[in-house]
């Protein structure tokens, strides 16, 4: 039953980025990939992490897409429209480009591991000791905040130097 | 942003606070429940971004000034970092948990830094999103 | 024989952060109060931080620190280990000196500080994590600093470079991190030394096919991502590009340490997964990036992209000692990326002292940089001198311990053709300071940012430049000493030296140097000529474009995906 | 079926990075190609467990694994900093250029090279 629901939503997710890459219009591109990043949402929560999904939909389907709104709207502004419609026709580069691209999908294919099936020893140990240990109810703050707080703390210095550096890339100075 | 219609204005204006509470409510709820930190501060972020993007800009007052934002997402920033030098002070390790054992299974420590994430992000990404709605009313080109 | 002691590492993780801190302040407040003391207080907890580490590393330990006391699996450590010590000294040693130079240049300002002690702080967490997840935030934080200070001079070209150097790195670090995946799906592990362990019993053991092929996998794609940061051939096409265009401190601080540092956690990796097959291919991949990268430098017209170029083709020689695998391998390796470290970024920072003071960076049109420039004139003899193999020189050394360590092997002859051509393109480069001042070139202050100062060295620039100076000399006048040092500190063991036994001045080392030499000085006239210039001319619109460099980065990944799995 | 779903997933990333010719859509494919790899992370951890990792609604069976998900909200996060970032660095250099094509970027004076 899962499985239907996840395919199914896979499929959706799969489609919309496809179409989110094949219009024309910036404008519709983004909101698809708006879409997309929600649908993705919908994805994380049925695969029972909320915590992810929320993220994602504030992040990917919010913040986003508010950055993307807003360069589509400056690059057309009152410079002349850019339109990559007389680019649209089919090459033979764009062939070798899709073979490319394939031919590394399929040796992920064949060289992943399965998606199950995967060492539990971690999971066991965090769902036996990581509420005493933490404190933490939801075991993804645990991780997060407790055990790999350092990581969290990287992050963080990331968003950091990425908002600086937006502003700073805004500023009138610049 | 051409046309804003008293709806609009209205509904944003009146919408901010709910969003606010709950940005809120996930950080303070993020070692029970799904969310936490960053996903309540980027709330807290489009709860303040919201009346700027909905108001027509002759009625527009920010909640917060540019300045105070830039402030509270340093303040943010270094009180997470003050929280991990107080790990070092009390078990001699970074970002290690300052509460004693006995107190553990209430996360404490998880709650502050949840804070501290959550006013840091929602200061910088409320920032980031006001100065491109600033922008995209007064392009600047070079 | 691990110790556990935690304040050097806390130090010499967080003293660039406050730096960074403090630099940010002179935001609210005037910016004379945070410049120095931010630096004062980096230089002074790093220096603290590796004396105090250095009795531990010198009896052959390592230091280690689990953040907030979480041990792995689930938690992250750090460690310094001998290479992290003498890289840290290396990355000291340039990044001072590029600051010092950055001082009363147009670069001084509180937000450049920012990203610069942010690029230094991660380039420590690259250095010292040892988790690959934590890697990846490194990798990461490492490259959002990087954009920033490439794109800093507000130029269309460094914006473009910038956005090549995002575009490609973004997407070589996922592929990255599909490796990590992979890792993690089959190990259950993020640590390094937990996963060197289990593929070590992935190897040994008889696990089914499809494992091990899925580890080779996660080896190829882990190793591609980082080659991408490290910029060797066929991942390098967005270097030339980003250091030509980045201010000349920050081109000095990126090719001297920035592309060296994911080399050192790659050293790291291959630690853990112990791939001999990878190394091999590695030595061929060094060779490869060695010919191609002098040949393109040869051709430059810019005299930063040539210098750029000269990076991508001095870490084929790093990477190929590196592939070599044995204990003279990494000594090689090790020795390599300091001695290049230390004369590319004083080449960078003379060099670009003297394209901003005139206002171009035409290799062709500038002339008599000796008389309105004499002490960068001075440092550049030195950094030349060095990267071309001039006896006593650290690059001298270094290319005997990468020949010795490859000796007999096919890639020391093409190593030994790109010696030839780094001597010629440097031959053509020093002609920026010979003649007079020649009545076409672009007078100071045409490009609006030229001012008078910039043509006298100031005296903290000069301080700084002298260190690394300094640092190329002590490399090239005492390469037993320095060697064994060396050496010992890559391997973490005293005993057996293989440094020791290298006769360094022996007849046939002068001889391949002074044949390298001469022939590059003829070459260089070659160069200059007519028909060579029409040559260059034509190479240089080979170029690749960014969606080029996409299609051979996604090339490289293929096919180093399909051979490390098959391989494995 | 899932694996060739998400495989294809990132094929559409690498191939919206690869073909589009515009500054922005390049950075759209660059999105979905980071939401690939976060669903390869997510669904890896799903299909062993039978609830969400929050202790107080586990009911019956096993918990999905936390960790990669607690890893993926620090990717998610990295990926918005890039995004921002790159989308800033496009719209400013449509402005200096007054295009966004790739190609014609690419093709605008560059002194050294002429």
């Amino acid at each position: 039953m899962t499985e239907i629901v996840l395919t199914t939503l896979l499929w959706t997710v799969l489609i919309t980025g496809a179409l989110s890459l094949a219009f024309r219009d910036l404008f519709v591109s983004v909101i698809l990939l708006s879409i997309f990043s929600f649908l993705s949402a919908l994805l994380f929560y049925v695969s029972h992490a909320p915590d992810v999904a929320i993220t994602e939909a504030a992040v990917g389907a919010g913040m986003t897409t508010l950055i993307f709104v807003w360069a589509v709207q400056s690059c057309a502004g009152p410079l002349p429209e850019l339109e990559d419609r007389k680019y649209r026709h089919f090459k033979f580069e764009d062939l070798l480009d899709l073979l490319l691209v394939l031919l590394i999908g399929i040796s992920l294919f064949l060289f992943l591991p399965p998606l199950t099936g995967g060492p539990v020893s971690l999971r066991d140990y965090l769902l036996l000791k990581g509420y005493q240990e933490t404190g933490a109810v939801n075991l993804v703050s645990a991780v997060y905040l407790g055990y790999r707080a350092f990581d969290t703390f990287g992050e963080t210095i990331v968003l950091l130097c990425g908002v600086t550096g937006s502003i700073y890339f805004l500023s009138r100075t610049y | 942003m051409r046309t804003k219609t008293d709806m609009l204005d209205v509904a944003s204006r009146k919408l901010a606070p709910y969003v606010l509470l709950f940005g809120c409510y996930l950080i303070s709820y993020g070692h029970l429940s799904p969310g936490g930190g960053f996903q309540g501060g980027v709330i807290l972020a489009s709860g303040l971004i919201l009346p700027a993007l909905g108001c027509r800009k002759e009625r527009r007052e920010d909640l917060l000034s540019n300045y105070a934002l830039s402030i509270g997402e340093t303040v943010g920033f270094i009180f997470l970092f003050l929280l991990g030098i107080v790990g070092i002070a009390a078990t001699g390790t970074f970002l290690a948990d300052p509460f004693p054992a006995t107190v553990r299974p209430h996360a404490w420590f998880i709650f502050f830094l949840n804070l501290a994430i959550g006013l840091k992000v929602g200061a910088g990404i409320g920032l980031l999103g006001l100065l491109l709605i600033r922008e995209s009313e007064e392009p600047s080109y070079d | 024989m691990n110790t556990t002691i935690d304040l050097p590492v806390i130090l010499l993780l967080f003293s660039p952060l406050a730096a960074a801190i403090i630099s940010i302040c002179g935001k609210f407040i005037p910016s004379r109060y945070t410049e120095w003391p931010g630096f004062i207080v980096w230089i002074a907890g790093s220096i603290t931080a590796l004396a105090a580490a250095f009795p531990v590393i010198a009896s052959g330990a390592t230091l280690q620190y689990s953040l907030g006391g979480w041990a792995e699996p689930l938690g992250i450590s750090l460690e310094i280990t001998g290479l992290t010590w003498i890289a840290t000294l290396t990355d000291i040693i340039i990044a001072s000196s590029a600051w010092l130079c950055t001082r009363r240049s147009g670069q001084s300002t509180p937000l450049f500080y920012f990203f610069f002690f942010m690029a230094l702080f991660s380039l420590q967490g690259v250095l010292c994590t040892r988790d690959i997840f934590n890697l990846f935030v490194w990798f990461e934080v490492l490259s959002l600093s990087s954009f920033v200070l490439i794109s800093y001079d507000r130029s269309l070209i460094s914006r473009i470079a910038a956005f090549r150097y995002l575009l490609i790195s973004s997407m070589s670090i996922l592929l990255f991190l599909i490796g990590v995946w992979i890792l993690y799906q089959l190990f259950g592990e993020l640590g390094l030394v937990q996963i060197g362990i289990k593929a070590r019993a992935l190897r040994t053991g008889g696990s089914p096919p499809s494992y091990s092929r899925a580890a080779g996998a996660a080896a190829g794609l882990i190793t591609a991502g980082i080659l991408t940061r490290a910029a060797i051939i066929p991942f390098h096409t967005w270097l030339p590009d980003a250091h030509s265009a980045a201010p000349y401190q920050v081109s000095a601080l990126l090719s001297g340490f920035v592309i060296k540092a994911p080399m050192l956690a790659l050293w790291r990796i291959f630690d853990a997964f112990s791939f001999p097959e990878l190394l091999d291919l590695l030595i061929w991949i060094g060779g490869i990036c060695a010919l191609w990268g002098v040949l393109a430098a040869m051709v430059q017209r810019d005299a930063k992209k040539l210098l750029g170029y000269h990076s991508v083709s001095q870490m084929g020689y790093i990477i190929a000692a590196f592939g070599a695998g044995s204990r003279l391998g990494r000594t090689a390796a090790l020795f390599y990326i300091i001695a290049h470290a230390l004369f590319k970024s004083l080449l960078f920072l003379s060099v670009g002292r003297v394209t901003v003071g005139v206002g171009s960076r035409d290799v062709y049109a500038i002339r008599g940089g000796a008389r309105r420039f004499p002490a960068d004139t001075f440092f550049f003899i030195i950094a030349a001198a060095s990267i071309s193999g001039i006896p006593f020189f650290a690059g001298f050394t270094g290319k005997i311990l990468v020949t010795e360590s490859l000796y007999g092997h096919p890639v020391s002859y093409m190593l030994l053709a790109a010696g030839v051509g780094t001597a010629a393109s440097f031959f053509k480069l020093a002609r920026i300071f010979t003649g007079k001042p020649s009545p076409e070139e672009p007078s100071p202050g045409e490009h609006g940012s030229v001012q008078e100062e910039d043509t006298k060295v100031s005296v903290s620039a000069f301080i700084g430049m002298s260190i690394v100076a300094a640092g190329c000399i002590i490399l090239g006048a005492f390469p037993g000493i320095v060697d064994r040092g060396i050496e010992s500190l890559a391997t973490g063991s005293t005993r057996m030296l293989k440094a020791s036994f290298i006769d360094w001045y022996s007849l046939s080392h002068l001889k391949k140097a002074s044949f390298s030499i001469g022939s590059g000085f003829l070459l260089s006239f070659l160069l200059v000529s007519g028909p060579g210039r029409s040559l260059s001319h034509i190479v240089r619109g080979l170029k690749t474009g960014l969606n080029g460099s996409l299609r051979l980065i996604l090339l490289g990944f293929l096919v180093l995906i399909i051979f490390t799995a098959l391989s494995y | 079926m899932i694996r060739i779903l998400v495989i294809g997933l990132f094929c559409l990333g690498l191939w919206g990075i690869l073909i589009s010719r515009s500054l922005l859509r390049k950075i759209i494919g660059l999105s979905i190609l980071n939401s690939s790899v976060v669903v390869l992370f997510i669904l890896a951890g799903r299909l062993d467990g039978k609830s969400a990792p929050i202790l107080s609604a586990v009911r019956e069976g096993s918990i999905v694994d936390p960790l990669p998900q607690a890893l993926m909200l620090t990717a998610i996060v990295v990926s918005l900093s890039v995004t921002a970032v790159g989308l800033i660095l496009a719209v400013k250099i449509y402005r200096s250029c007054g295009s966004l094509d790739i190609k014609e970027i690419e093709e605008s004076p560059d002194e050294y090279d002429h």
